[in-house]
């Protein structure tokens, strides 16, 4: 048995929550990215932004309130929080790409030490994928906060030297969570933030495809 | 006296032909013209460009009229995504051409071809595959990517309240592709949930203007469909 | 005495405005063209733009009517006509960039039988004239018709083989307006529309730099 | 609890430094931040580059800025007008740097700056001498030239109302550049006309949104003045 135990889905994205201050504007990727709008008390004022043009996204609605119109880019019903607005897709995405999100949380097949992250697409000779705003966020915001499994179900390496997979955006990633870490990105590679308790150095590094400072 | 609404779908769709770029708007189905996409169906275009978020889900919509054998090219963000089922049995053909776009890049080029630009740089895909082929430059220490404009032959887009000018505003997120598409086609048709007397919009609210619009038809849709995940 | 008269400044505007149809959304530069609008009944709905981001802009206020926070790029104090709308600069100037602008009528130092237009500068020399949004307009809308005095208070040619004064853009008028005649901007190069009566053709043609077809 | 208001001018404008670009908004006194720019006299930095669509008229506003000699350099579509008289003097003396733009040229580069767009090729100005010394390109059969984007250090804008957020709405052709000078600095100050509680702004009219705003001020500034012509 391991002395040491992995953080749940949900842990993992209450763990990310803890981070993120009041005032940010914010924009949650698919999966467990979507879960930390859940682990930030509403008093804590953090601005969901997400593509189709919302700014002050609330949460999943009581089922009876549930409004067809309002739907975020996950294509999950949500709601407008009090100060929220509206926009259009371009003037949505001029806010990505002008810098105006704080931060952008995002799920990743790989993330590399130099900041890569690859999260749209496994092969190089996938023909019809799936891109949807993640470039776009990837580029745009102010910062990129991978959220990922530290390996891949057969404990293959995802944290790596130099990504394999398509990249999504050069340089971008300064943080990284997973269920047994947070890393930072420097521009010495990879420095260890936080780690679950009793899991060894020796054995993080031992998952981890680029050196752990 | 201005007054851009016709009576039909038919009326509204009159004329357009084989070859049209296409426009469509929506996202996740809200906002969606689909009875003008249903029109279209009926209406028999064949060799289309569409450009639209995805390449359709479920059987209905976008992704019949590609099912149909209508569509040339798609110009999307998302091609593969759950239900996609009618897409991919074209591409597996090799039926249709598929051109990938990152979501906020596609805004940004309907948004340039309605606004008279005709290419810009983007930091967003600079160094990823998608800039394969384009012009990459520097630009104040960033790698970035020249994109072109895109420009159609029609749009179709859904408001919410519409006037005779043809001013419109949406609903919530119903907003999304709609303006943008609004201005970047040579042929505007609207389909609109609620007609407005002309001065019930307010001046400061309306989104888009009548002036990008030429068609209005008069479709009381009712809510999207709520998506059951 | 002539046999004929040239047009006053408010008739010259009035013919101008006998030409736009019903539906077309216009702007007007400063000066003579900005008279056009008096002449054109508001029972036929034309839509002025004005660039300061007006669509739908109306005659001038009765002086107890007035509203300090509605004036347009000529700094006039003006009104909105029901179903007018407020853009900001930049969605303001799509619409121009765009192409969604029937019409601008445009006043002009010079005008070329190539379409060539040069209303913002006298000198290559001048060394801080006054641009405003001619030149998006000249570039942008759909047509340019430019409304001019036929030559100089001296009598020196402003209709052109060339322009000779700086460029406000290239090949776009497409019809010339002036106290004595009404002339279209061909590939040929000027064809007569229309001239004061009793005006000869050889005398219009002295007065014009190049050749009247 | 985020709150962007501030108690005073002098505080709205903390920090600003010499040689910083500031973005100054409104059009013909309309929508203009005067007691910002006021407030900006007052605080003395040197050396600045003003992005405004004039270089001033009278003696008051942007004019003083300019005729105390703070202005290293301005960017406009209007120099001479009448009434630049400040401006002329300090140009005659070669004390200050001009930069003229096509104002729509102005306000893309703008709102190229808000959207991260670096540069944008545009046909505004191709083949006259505002293209000298710029890239110019025949794109789709159009000469064009390519236009860099403008970013400011400051930007210093007037609502109609504001909240707590940030949120901004604007009044009739008081808009003009003031959402898109917001989008394009790092540190954004608005002065508004009236306070909003947040939540009374229609989400849907909401021009600016809030995440682009970092302080307000509250200036019951009244109406611009009446322009006597």
């Amino acid at each position: 048995m391991n002395a040491w135990k992995p953080l749940e889905r949900d842990e993992l994205a209450a763990r990310v929550a803890s981070d993120i201050p009041e005032g940010w504007c914010v924009n949650l990727g698919i999966g467990i990215p979507t879960l930390v709008a859940n682990y930030v008390p509403t008093e804590r004022e953090v601005i969901f932004h997400s593509e189709n043009g919302i700014v002050g996204m609330g949460p999943a609605p009581a089922p009876e309130d549930l409004n067809p119109w309002l739907v975020n880019a996950s294509r999950q019903h949500v709601t407008l929080r009090i100060g929220g607005s509206y926009f259009h897709h371009a003037d949505s995405f001029a806010l990505v790409r002008g810098g105006h999100l704080d931060l952008c949380v995002l799920g990743a097949f790989q993330v590399a030490e130099n900041g890569d992250i690859a999260n749209w697409s496994r092969s190089e000779n996938e023909r019809a994928p799936a891109i949807g705003g993640a470039m776009d966020l990837a580029a745009g915001a102010q910062r990129i906060w991978a959220v990922m499994e530290h390996t891949t179900k057969g404990g293959e390496h995802r944290l790596l030297h130099r990504c394999t997979y398509p990249l999504t955006a050069k340089g971008v990633t300064v943080r990284v969570y997973t269920e047994l870490c947070v890393l930072d990105v420097t521009e010495r590679g990879f420095v260890l933030v936080d780690k679950v308790e009793g899991l060894g150095l020796d054995e993080l590094q031992a998952k981890t495809g680029a050196e752990i400072h | 006296m201005i007054d851009k609404f016709v009576r039909s779908v038919a009326a509204a769709l009159d004329g357009i032909k084989d070859g049209s770029t296409v426009l469509i708007a929506g996202f996740a189905q809200v906002g969606e013209p689909r009875a003008l996409i249903d029109g279209l169906i009926e209406q028999g275009a064949r060799e289309l460009t569409v450009v639209h978020n995805t390449a359709g889900r479920g059987r209905e919509g976008v992704a019949k009229l590609i099912g149909e054998g209508r569509v040339r090219k798609i110009v999307c963000s998302f091609a593969r995504s759950r239900g996609s089922v009618l897409f991919e049995e074209v591409y597996a053909r090799g039926e249709i051409e598929l051109e990938m776009v990152p979501q906020g890049t596609l805004a940004e080029r309907l948004r340039a071809g309605g606004a008279g630009i005709p290419a810009f740089f983007t930091p967003t895909g600079a160094g990823t595959k998608i800039a394969d082929g384009k012009e990459q430059r520097i630009i104040q220490g960033r790698e970035c990517v020249l994109e072109q404009a895109i420009f159609g032959d029609v749009a179709l887009v859904e408001a919410w309240r519409a006037d005779r000018w043809g001013n419109l505003v949406y609903r919530e997120a119903g907003r999304n592709f709609n303006p943008v598409m609004a201005t970047a086609a040579k042929l505007t048709i609207c389909q609109t949930q609620q007609i407005a007397e002309l001065g019930d919009l307010a001046p400061e609210a309306i989104v888009t203007p009548g002036i990008c619009v030429d068609r209005v038809v008069h479709i009381e849709a009712g809510d999207p469909p709520v998506v059951i995940s």
